[in-house]
Parts: C-alpha cells; structure tokens; sequence
C-alpha cells in the first residue's frame, strides 16, 4: 500500500464524512475546546459521566480528515467506557502515534491493536507533521480529564 | 511568452527531490527561495569583511559599514526612496509594529479610528488591535466586492476627522487581490490621516516607486523576495519617521545617553537599535541585484501568464473553488481554492506526495476566513523561477486527490 | 598553557590579511568571527530546506520547523533552559526591550525603582529610560569599587520593596568586570524585584547555567558567540514569559484572531510574531554545537591566559591606563586603555596600519565614561581563536604610536 | 612618507596639543554644536560678527587629534574673514577631504593650496573613516552659518 493510501483509508474517510455523535450534550456535562492555531482545526468535545462511567458524548469541530476522524473514532470508543480506564487508552493512543513512549500491553508491530478502529489512524505515523492533527481529539480529551480529576 | 526557465539554475533548492520527484515549489508567498549570488555576497561577507557597523576606526569595519549602508542605498533605490528614510527592521511584521507603536501610540486617542481592509494579513491586524487597547482608538473594517477587491465604496459613511490611519495590504497573500492604494491613500489625505502599505506581497511582484503612489509609511520582508530571513525594510517619509518615537532603546540609535535623559540620532538609526542584521542587509542589497537584473517589468508579466494559464487550468478541475479576482489585472500570483470537501490540510498532504508544496490553513488571515465563511483555503503561490510545467504538475496532482477522496 | 592555535583554520577570515599585514581581530566583544561550520549551516538549510516555519504540511515546511526548533533547544540546552523558555529575538537589546515594555509596563508604577549599574551597556540603560518615562518609575545607579567591580554596600540605602527591578550586565564590554549575579540577584528576591542579566558579553565567555543562577530573565546575542547577525535569545523563568504581555502583534504568536479581539499562543511564539530569522536560528545552533565541542572550560581558562598575559605587557606600556579590574578572576576579556594623550580614535588608525582591529569610543557604555571622566577609550577583546602572538603584535603597535605621538 | 606619518603631521599634533583659541565668547555671539556620536567626538563653536566680519572666534571640544587640530586650524583661517567667503572654504575645505566634488580654483594635484596650513590634513583623505573627524569642526561651523542666514 502506498503511504498515501495508508494515510486516506476508507474508515477514516467513512468517519470524516460521517462524523458520529456530532453535536452537544445538554444538562451536566463537562466541555473542553482544542484548536490548531497553526492549521486552523477546532474541535470541541462534550462528555456526560454518571459514576465512574462516561455514559454520553457529543463533539463539534472542523478541520482536516485526520482530526476529524481521529475524535469521530474517539467517540465511538470512549462512549460506555470507565473513566478509570481513559488515561490508559489515550496513553495506548499515543504510543501509537509515537507521541508518547513506554512500556504497554501493545505488539510492538502493531501498537493500534488495542485500539480497535482507532489502529485505521497508525498509518498517520509515516506522515509526522498530521501527527498533531490526529492528536488534537486526544489532547481535548485529555483537558476535559484534567478538570474532573482537579 | 515569457520564459525565465534558464534563471532556475542560480537556485540551488531546485534540484532537490521531493518524495522521490522533482521540487515544485509553489510557495513563495510564504517565502521565496534564493539564488546563489544572494548566499555568495552574505558567505563573502562573513569570510573576508564581517565586523560591527558604525562604530569602529578599523579597516573590517569601515568595510562592513560601507557594504551595510550600500544594502540600504540599493533596497531604498529599488522603491525609489532616499536612503535615509529606509529603515532596516527584522521583517514587514516588524515594520508595521514599529508604526503602529512609533507613530500610532502618540497620535492616536480614544475615539479616533484605524482603518484596515478585511483582507489583512495578521501583521496588519493585531498590531493595530494592541494600540487600540492602549489607546482607546477604534478598528474599522471594509469588506470586499464581489470580486474579491476591497470594497471603497463604505468609506463615505466611515471617513472624517477621527480617521487618523489607514492601513493596508498592497496585495492579499490569500486572494492575491491587489489593494486600492490610490483610492485609500487619497482618502486617508482628504481626512488628514496617514496610509501605511503593507508591501510584504506587493514589493516582491511588482515595480513599486514611493515616489509615484503618495502614502506614508510602507514595509515589506526580505525574504520574500530572494532575500535572506531575519531583516525587512520599513520606509517611511522623513517627516513621518521624524514624527515617530524610538521603538527600541539600545547602542547606536542614540545622540547622548545621561543617567536619566537620552537624545536620538538621526532618522533612520534612531530605529535600529544595538547591532542590526548586517550580513542580512547585504544579503537582501544582493536579492535587489537580482531583481533588477532580471528586471521587475519582466518578473511581473511572467507572473501574470503564470497566473493567468493557473486560473484557466485550475477552473477545469471539478469541485474546485477558487477565492480571489478572476481579472489578472487585478491580481498577483496567490491563488487559494478549495477542492470538494477535501481539506486543504488534506490536499497539502497530498500534492507533497508528488513535490508540491503548497500552503495549507488560515494564511495568518483569519478575519477574511471568517468573512469568507471558509475555515482554510489551499494555496499556490508563484515567483520568476516558476514554470509552465509547474501548474501542469499541480493540476495532475489535484485529480489524484479527488480521486483518493473518491470525488466523482 | 592551553593553545587553540588549531582552531584558527576553521575560521576563514583569519587567513585574511589588513594594509598588507595578518589581521590580528582584538575586537571579539563588539563581534565575532565565524567558523565555517556556522557558514555551512545556513548555507545548508537555504541550498536544501528553505521555507517558512510553522504553517505549511509540506516537506521543506516540516523539514525547515523542525532545524528550527532543533536550534532553540540546543540554545536553550546551552544555558540549561527549557527549549519552551527560549525566546528567539534580533539580539541581545531587543532582548532587554522586550523585558522593558513587556514585563515593564504592565508590572511598574510612579515611585518603583529600576536598578542599573553605572557600567551598563546602552542596551541595558535606554530602555529603561524609555520604560520610565512611560511609567514613573526610577532609575537608580549602583556605582563602582576602586577595582571597578560594582560596588554593591550602597544597595542597602536603595533596596526597600519599590524595587521592582534589578537588571545589570553580566559582564562588563568596557571594563570587563563581572557583574555581582549571586549578590544582585538575591537582593532581588528579598524584596520581590526581578533580576534580569544582559547576558551579552557572560553567555559567549563563560558557562551559565540558568538553573544555578536564581535569576529571572537573560538576554543574549548569537554574533558574539560565533553565530550570525540578526539573532540572539531572551530566556525567562516560565512564570515571568507568561506574565509578559506580547511586544509585536502578527502572524504565529495568535491563538485566534477576531476583528476586533485577540488571544496569543503559548510562549515562546507569543512572543516571535511574524517569520523568524530561521537561517539565523539554524547558524546560531551551529555556533552552539561548536562552543561545546570545544568546551566552555577550555574557552573560559585559555581566555583567562590570554587576559593575564595581556595585562602584564600592557603594563609594561609607559603612559597606559588601564580602565578594569587587574584581577582576572573578576573579569574577562575585555581590556579598555588610555595611552598618554593619544585619543582612543588615533590609536584605533595607527594599529589598523598594522593589521590589529580594536575598537575606540564610549563602548555604548557613555555613563560609565562620564563616572570615569574619560571621553573615550581603546579596547582590546579576545576570544577563542586569539593567540599569545596577537597580544605581542598589539603592544609593538603601541610602541609605534607612542613615538608617531612624540610621547617619551 | 608612509600614510601614517602623511596623516600624523608635525603642525596637525601641534594644533592638537595647544589648540588656538580654546574657551568660549561673552557678548554677542552664534554658537553652534556640533558632535559625532559614533566616536563622541564634541565641537562647540562661538562666533562674534561685526558687519560682514568674523571679528573673533573660539572653539571647545574633546576629539581625537584630526577633529580638534581641523578646529584648531579652522578658527586661525576664519578669524578676520568676511561672511560672505565662508561658504567658499568650506567648499574648498571639502573638496580637499573629497566630501564634496565640484569645478573649483583649486589645483587638482594639491587640492589643499587654497587653504594654507591646512592643507595638512590632506593626508586624511587616505583614512575614509577619518574624514569624518576632520569634518565635525566644519560642520558645526556650517551649522552657525545657516543660524544667521536663517
Ligand atoms: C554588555 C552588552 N550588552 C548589550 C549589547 C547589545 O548587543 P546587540 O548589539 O547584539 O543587541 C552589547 C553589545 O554591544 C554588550 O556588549
Ligand atoms: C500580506 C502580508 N503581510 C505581512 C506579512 C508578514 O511578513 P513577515 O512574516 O515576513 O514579517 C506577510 C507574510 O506572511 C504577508 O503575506
């Protein structure tokens, strides 16, 4: 596969076409703001937890394929999820993307395995200035941890 | 037809390959690529005269000072200026600043007005916002014509006594729209005010006499004109820049330093505080030399065939919009567009793949996005050593990404 | 006795020759010269990688933001700084004005004191005058020991909490003499001021480590430590860059633009509006690795050999004076004299006709001169690449003016 | 003779250790500043004019030997000549240091004979960066003519 077709695969053009759970919440929820000050992308995130659980989310935004499917995919995993479990999954999400580096439970030839879908994106690796535009979902996720845990 | 293909050779970046292909460089409005004789006179410099300016009785010193002022004569000349009325900043962003600080700070009051067009690049946006602040002044906006030129027609209800300056790009970085300097210099006169240009995408394209076109203030950037990065020009009248207070406070810009009290040097050294880029000045005087070797009549009509034959090719594609002047005579080279639902940042990727390089994003003009409605644009700019072949490699390359995009 | 003799080829102007003699460069503080490593540097990036940082998603783009921001990390390594805390600016003064009008303004009120020494370049003195003016504020003066270190005792008097700010050189382009950090530093602190050190002549001679040194901003030129003109780096304490208001308003150091609204990116860019010198940052990098392959010890001893020895045969001058501390412990290479009656001017042409660059004048120092009631002096300066040879060549010169003068 | 000892002439050091009519005027006089901040060269000039006569003249300054012996000199020349003649020297003091070009009664090989002893500083001409320092007394001299004709 070329790098270009690894980069465009059809699920990410699926998710940035059809971006899911696109919109806001309403009621108690808490709300994070990302942008790209040097590309311009936005994305904006809303996240409701009943107990330790995320239970609802919602996201808004505009920008490039990469940012937009990465957070559609987010979504899609985050949704149901202990919010125990969050760093880890945005740890496992960086170390995918080389942004981070660590020991993890991943294969090291295919460290998206543990993300499902989310492994669609390992081939923004090869195309490392995308890299903080597949990370700017992650990076508005990580704030809104950051203002529940203090 | 123009061809200036024989002059790529002085440019040594475009023999480079790109992800395996040929260079196409169609990025010069972000800045210009340079030719040897431009890298030859600032190695020269640094290998046989290199030495502080201004301030030494030695020989490398008269010699550097001779060749620092020489690069001001040359870059003063080439707008048909005086030399003493150009001042050596570190670029238009730089340039700008300093007017609006120097000269807008303590001519401007609460309730006055700065006009700007919505076109502006941020370095003609944001400085004039920070004096605001201080000031108490107000922004005032016009917005552009269909056709995407500055719309001067609103001026009626704007222009009175409160107008104090009006700035304005000489050409759009993301249209390539070329500004009204006749119509917004002879209003900011009307009403007593002063114009300032920014030259940063007009100096580099087109023969530019400040003789010729009555404003007051203009600066543009070395670099995006063959020149090297790290300094820029601020023209300015004498008696403007005489009006202007310091910007920085250092060596060389003084007469006499008190404990407490200092006085200035003369115009232009009271703005170039400490020790200013030399090897940069000479660099830029060398761009110059280029310039008008090649002849700026010449670089302008090669630039509009480009131009025009972009426009033709790229309206062929499907999907494609472009933002900006369709008339090439009323335009530069900087074409933005839009592809289908593909973000440029998308596009971008894509072309690179092929050795494109094109600009991806705001273009530093948010204003004029929002105006716009458009988030970002992608963008091909044009320069001398730019060829036919260019816009033909760009077209093929924007089919493959409708096609990966599976546009239909 | 530690001999660089070596290095010297990799210095391209010193092969060069003066009115038909080797030039003997005594004038390393006002700049310095460049290895060819440094040339290659630019050279390279503008042969291979030319392009604007920061905006594109194209190859040069990336290529080009990343020798960027690689550059800022080894300057910031060098002062064992965060790459984050290191502002790119033009030099060392801008570096100090954008202390003065950024953290200044907006932290000064009528009645603060500012503190200086009597030994500051102008660069640590006009923009504080500038700030003052603005503010209220005032400036006060230490002043100098019989061995021309700064006399510290009369801080006692001075220092209450009006002190806002306590900026001084951290070494002396006049005398010489080390600035007292440990000492003006803490005096700061006890009374909540900031310190700020104009790093200009400390950085390029000596280690620093701005982890050791509990100071608050630095400031620094590239062309006096190998690098280019037109680049130099302010560093600050994370806390006091973000307390810093923006001192030039353009593209890159926004977050978002409005019409009428803006907010700022995260520092560093805040505060780098506009396209940096990128070649410069890149060759001031290259200094960088240079200065550190040869080792900051090594230059620190081999240039306090060359001081020692410089002083004992200047002593041996009759009719010099020597303006600086006699101890090298205290000082650096900096070496400023009198000789009889000749004036500095005269003694800069009769060394010239021998191949030995020095400067003459007030140094942009012109309150030292007046507390010292001299008009001018000659000086000396080394680095790195001087020989023993170089200071033997400048006292034979000496001679020669002493009998073209007449004096016996 | 070498360049040195051109530039360096017995009469220059003379005027530059007993400089003529050092001091200032009282009564009626122009005076006139002139200073060369690069260097910190300093000239302070007083004229006293009765009709169209220099009837006296006195200098101050601090400068290297070329500006203060240039002063020196150009206060034993101006002292007793007629207003009207200034410009001329001037002119003619220029066109020996190669500031100022133009036809002239002057001889091409000695481009000085016109200005008697100072014809001294001619050897200065060799020194570009110097010709500034012999210049700084004439300036401000030009400085207190433009004082009168307005
Ligand atoms: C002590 C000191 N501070 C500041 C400066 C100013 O540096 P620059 O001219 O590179 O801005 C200098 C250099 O002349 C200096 O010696
Ligand atoms: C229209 C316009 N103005 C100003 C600037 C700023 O120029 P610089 O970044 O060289 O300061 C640019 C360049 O991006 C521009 O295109």
């Amino acid at each position: 596969m070329s790098g270009l077709d690894e980069l465009y695969r059809e699920v990410i053009l699926d998710h940035y076409r059809n971006p899911r759970r696109r919109g806001t919440l309403s009621g108690d929820y808490i709300h994070a703001e990302g942008n790209n000050p040097s590309c311009g992308d936005e994305f904006f995130l809303d996240i409701e937890v009943s107990g330790d659980t995320i239970t609802d989310a919602a996201m808004q935004g505009y920008g490039c394929s990469i940012s937009q499917a990465s957070g559609s995919m987010m979504m899609d995993k985050i949704v149901g999820m202990p919010m125990s479990d969050l760093r880890e999954l945005i740890h496992n999400f960086k170390l995918m993307m080389s942004i981070e580096e660590g020991d993890s439970p991943v294969d090291e030839d295919r460290p998206g395995s543990v993300l499902g879908d989310l492994e669609a994106l390992q081939g923004v690796r090869k195309f490392p200035v995308r890299i903080k535009c597949a990370d700017l979902p992650w990076a508005t996720l990580t704030d809104a941890l950051d203002q529940v845990s203090g | 037809m123009i061809d200036l293909r024989s002059l790529r050779s002085d440019f040594p970046i475009l023999d480079r390959e790109v992800n395996g292909t040929r260079l196409v460089y169609l990025d010069s409005a972000a800045t210009t690529q340079k030719p040897q004789s431009v890298l030859d006179a600032m190695d020269d410099y640094y290998r046989l005269h290199n030495s502080n300016v201004h301030r030494g009785a030695h020989t490398l010193a008269a010699e550097a000072t001779e060749m620092y002022e020489a690069a001001r004569g040359r870059v003063a000349g080439f707008i048909g200026a005086q030399p003493n009325d150009l001042v050596f900043v570190r670029g238009a962003t730089t340039g700008i600043n300093f007017i609006a600080y120097g000269w807008g700070l303590n001519h401007l009051k609460a309730g006055d007005k700065i006009i700007v067009t919505i076109m502006e690049h941020h370095a003609n946006i944001v400085p004039w916002q920070l004096v605001s602040r201080i000031t108490g002044a107000e922004l005032v906006y016009l917005e552009l014509n269909e056709d995407y030129t500055v719309d001067t027609s609103s001026l009626e209800g704007i222009l009175d006594d409160k107008v104090k300056i009006i700035s304005f790009s000489g050409m759009s970085n993301v249209t390539g729209a070329l500004g009204p300097i006749k119509v917004l210099s002879d209003a900011a006169r009307s009403v007593g005010a002063i114009s300032v240009v920014d030259a940063a995408q007009l100096v580099p394209h087109t023969a530019v006499d400040v003789t010729d076109i009555d404003i007051d203030f203009l600066a543009f950037s070395a670099h995006k004109m063959l020149g090297p990065t790290g300094i820029g020009a601020l023209w300015g009248k004498t008696e403007r820049l005489e009006e202007m207070e310091p910007t920085e406070g250092g060596g060389e810009m003084i007469n006499t330093v008190d404990r407490h009290e200092s006085t200035w040097a003369p115009v232009p050294h009271k703005f170039e505080a400490g020790t200013p880029p030399i090897a940069e000045a000479i660099g830029f005087g060398a761009a110059i030399e280029y310039l008008e070797a090649v002849g700026m009549d010449v670089i302008e009509a090669h630039e509009r065939e480009l131009t025009a034959y972009a426009l033709e090719r790229l309206s062929e594609v499907p999907d494609l919009t472009i933002y900006g002047p369709k008339d090439v005579t009323l335009r530069g080279g900087a074409i933005s567009f839009e592809l289908g639902d593909i973000h440029p940042h998308d596009i971008a990727t894509i072309l690179d793949q092929d050795g494109i390089a094109v600009r991806a994003g705001h273009h530093c003009a948010k204003p004029l996005m929002q105006y716009l409605e458009i988030p970002a644009t992608a963008r091909a700019s044009f320069y001398l050593y730019n060829v036919f072949e260019d816009v033909d490699a760009l077209v093929v390359s924007l089919h493959k990404a409708r096609e990966l995009f599976g546009l239909t």
